[in-house]
């Protein structure tokens, strides 16, 4: 079995990965119709409390605390595909491992604070409120890494300088227009209304489904370069 | 070892040991006659150690024997650190509590 | 074989650059805009601590939404700095630690702080109690996290001390026990409320500052100086990793 | 090889070493004048506090350390006059005196935690046991130092006599920062 095998074994979790976190995203009362930051103390507490909402919120973060790290196999092949590009130096693969460690911690840690509120929904509604801010915030706000990620990437990109490049230009342009997409997210905490609001059309959908696109096209984008990489062994041995 | 070496050696340890007994001396002194906290005390104190410090910087850590250079900011050290003291001692009691 | 072309350093610059802007911007953020360093008193009691988060309302949000979005720059700049041990005559191991070890920290080191503020500051009429506790929270995980950079600063340290290449003079392997040293000193700032060793003390905060700004400015000039250095040459590329 | 010549000036070990000492030194200098100035502040307090240590203990422990002192500079000599047999033993003979240092110290901790004497009993025993404390931990790390010089030591493959010279000195200077703590924390009045 050559090295490209496992690693497009690896590569073919993402489709089923995607399923599950779809899944648990729609499983969450909180995904579906995003719970406003305006929400008093007593509405919060009510969300956990409600027979209805809290196996729900209780089964989808126990899905995502399973899987919410499946994604770092996915950057460890991003990693390995940019040492095969014409650098000098391993400093980019460096960094994007580096970024495979920090999101998804941030985000099991989101998920920890919506685990803790549902554990024990009779809390001080001031308890509850408090834990679901944390929750929110770090999900929300907390985009550093990713778009890290992305702006690595396209430089690991563009500074790829050989005849047959391993990723080709425009993925570089679409990781920074992906970049960008996030940068609003970043400011969930400072509005408490409107599109940077946490359950805004900017923090909230803009950037899940800018997350979620640029999962799936460098999925597709991956696949391809491992494939390219096993016919060159293929050929080569 | 060479002899005069050995000999300078005893000779600087019986010396920092005949000093820290003389502090201890002092200490017990002090602390029989209840002595009043002062600048002047303070200063003799650091300025013992400050003394026996450079002994050991330049004997036994062989600085006399070293480039001019280590031997000045070693001094310096010394002095830097000996004037810093004194410094917060007098801001301290400036600045004294209640 | 003719000079280096100029660029062929240019992944290592993008890394130093990213370090002197991010150090610069990070003394802006923590002491300018969010004014969250020096760090205030840990004795202040609950009504003091919502007075604190009120006074500093927009700077904390928006000081911190910038910090999310830069934060991620660590990766890049901690990827150089590993690159630094490849360079020496050491194992692989040392840079792979430096790398995970350092990834780690940006979390505790300044992350959970952006994600405690914000939460405070976002809704001044919380519990003062609660609003006492976020406060703890944001000082202490970023002041009380030791670990990661005393063991961090120890590997450095051993990695150029073991080196023959002459990456890094030896007594900046000393100073990354300097450095190390200062984690341990910061430890009573569990313990202790006010006076030097609590987390604004002349201690805990203050000469540990010291020592740590010296080591960063050392290390960005030494670091510079060994890009500088650096001679790849115009030959082929290193060898592509399997 | 024979002693160096007095005129010749050299530094003792790697420069780098210094280097160290100076930050460090300062860096202590910084600890202490705090502690100076805290006591300034409060000296009744202090002094009241202070009664809890035993200035013979100090004494003690300070002769351990001026010995340790004595032993790696001989240890030193040895070396540079090609007697590696006598230097090694003089590095054994400094990792006792440092060894009797560190029982002194740990068995005075315990006696003046169990009187009660904690960290955060007042404000003399909290500098008390940062600075002893932060001191131990120099005292360690010097074993590990120790244990470099005595491995240089015992393989004619090795013997650099400069990195021997580097592990003395920095031996050295947990001695004489012990000397300037036991001035300040037993002594000062």
């Amino acid at each position: 079995m050559k090295r490209a095998d496992g690693e497009l074994l690896l590569l073919w979790t993402l489709p089923l990965l995607g399923v599950i976190w779809i899944s648990a995203f729609l499983l969450f009362p909180g995904f579906v119709q995003p719970m406003s930051p305006t929400l008093s103390a007593e509405q919060v507490a009510a969300f956990y409390r409600d027979p209805e909402n809290l196996p729900r919120i209780r089964y989808s973060m126990i899905l995502f605390n399973w899987f919410g790290v499946g994604l770092i196999p996915i950057l460890a092949l991003i990693a390995l595909q940019i040492r095969r590009m014409a650098h000098r130096t391993p400093i980019f693969s460096y960094a994007i491992v580096a970024c495979a460690a920090g999101g998804p911690t941030i985000f099991l840690m989101a998920d920890l604070f919506w685990l803790l509120a549902a554990f024990r929904p009779e809390r001080d509604p001031q308890l509850t409120l408090l834990l679901n801010d944390l929750a929110w915030v770090t999900f929300s706000s907390q985009v550093g890494f990713l778009i890290a990620q992305n702006v690595i990437l396209a430089l690991a990109i563009h500074l790829d300088r050989q005849q047959r490049p391993v990723f080709r230009p425009w993925v570089a342009h679409f990781n920074l227009v992906v970049a960008a997409l996030l940068i609003p997210a970043a400011f969930a905490g400072a509005a408490m209304t409107g599109p940077f609001a946490w359950d805004g059309v900017l923090t909230f959908w803009v950037r899940n489904v800018a997350i979620g696109l640029w999962i799936a096209v460098m999925g597709v984008v991956l696949g391809r370069a491992i494939q390219r990489q096993r016919s060159e062994q293929q050929a080569a041995a | 070892m060479n002899a005069g070496f050995e000999k300078r050696l005893i000779g600087v340890w019986l010396a920092l040991s005949a000093i820290t007994l003389a502090q201890l001396g002092i200490g017990s002194v002090g602390v029989r006659a209840g002595l009043a906290p002062s600048a002047a005390l303070a200063a003799g104190a650091i300025g013992i150690a400050l003394i026996k410090v450079r002994i050991i910087i330049r004997e036994f850590m062989e600085v006399r024997h070293a480039p001019v250079l280590l031997g000045r900011l070693t001094d310096l050290w010394v002095v830097l650190t000996g004037a810093m003291l004194l410094g917060a001692h007098l801001a301290g009691t400036a600045f004294a509590k209640g | 074989m003719s000079a280096a072309p100029p660029d062929s350093k240019r992944e290592l610059w993008i890394g130093w650059w990213t370090l002197v802007v991010f150090y610069n911007l990070y003394g802006l953020l923590f002491f300018v805009i969010t004014r969250t360093q020096p760090p205030p008193e840990p004795s202040l009691d609950p009504s003091e601590v919502v007075q604190w988060f009120h006074d500093r309302h927009y700077g904390l949000l928006y000081g911190y939404a910038i910090v999310s979005i830069v934060g991620g720059a660590t990766a890049i700049m901690n990827a150089t700095l590993a690159y630094s041990m490849r360079r020496m005559s050491v194992s692989r191991a040392f840079a792979y630690s430096y790398l995970v070890i350092y990834a780690l920290a940006t979390l505790p080191g300044m992350l959970i702080m952006g994600v405690a503020c914000t939460v405070g500051a976002m809704r001044p009429d919380r519990d003062p109690a609660l609003m006492s506790w976020i406060y703890d929270f944001a000082f202490l995980s970023f002041e009380g996290t030791m670990g990661v950079f005393l063991i961090g600063s120890l590997v450095w340290m051993v990695a150029v001390l073991l080196d023959e290449n002459g990456v890094f003079p030896k007594w900046f392997g000393y100073l990354n026990l300097c450095n190390a040293l200062t984690e341990v000193v910061v430890a009573p700032a569990w313990i202790f409320k006010s006076g030097p060793f609590a987390w604004n003390g002349a201690i805990a905060w203050w000469i540990n500052m010291g020592v740590f700004v010296t080591y960063t400015v050392v290390f960005l000039t030494l670091l510079r100086r060994m890009i500088l250095r650096e001679d790849f040459g115009t030959g082929p590329l290193p060898e592509l990793a399997p | 090889m024979n002693g160096r010549p007095e005129v010749v000036r050299f530094v003792p070990g790697q420069p780098d070493m210094w280097a160290f000492v100076l930050f460090e030194g300062f860096v202590f200098t910084a600890y202490f004048g705090v502690y100076v100035f805290s006591r300034a502040r409060s000296p009744d307090l202090f002094l009241e506090s202070q009664a809890h240590l035993d200035l013979r203990i100090g004494f003690f422990n300070t002769l351990a350390l001026l010995a340790s002192s004595w032993s790696v500079a001989r240890c030193v000599q040895a070396a540079r006059e090609g007697s590696y047999r006598a230097a090694t033993t003089n590095a054994f003979l400094t990792m006792l005196f440092g060894f009797v240092f560190l029982v002194s110290k740990l068995r005075e901790w315990v006696v003046e935690i169990e009187q009660g004497f904690t960290f955060t009993a007042d404000e003399f025993s909290s500098f008390y046991y940062f600075l002893t404390g932060i001191h131990f931990l120099h005292l360690l790390i010097g074993f590990v130092a120790l244990a470099v010089a005595v491995y240089q030591l015992r393989s004619p493959a090795r013997r650099s006599q400069e990195i021997v010279e580097t592990c003395a000195t920095y031996w050295h200077t947990i001695d004489f920062l012990w000397v300037l703590i036991f001035a300040l924390l037993y002594v000062m009045r």
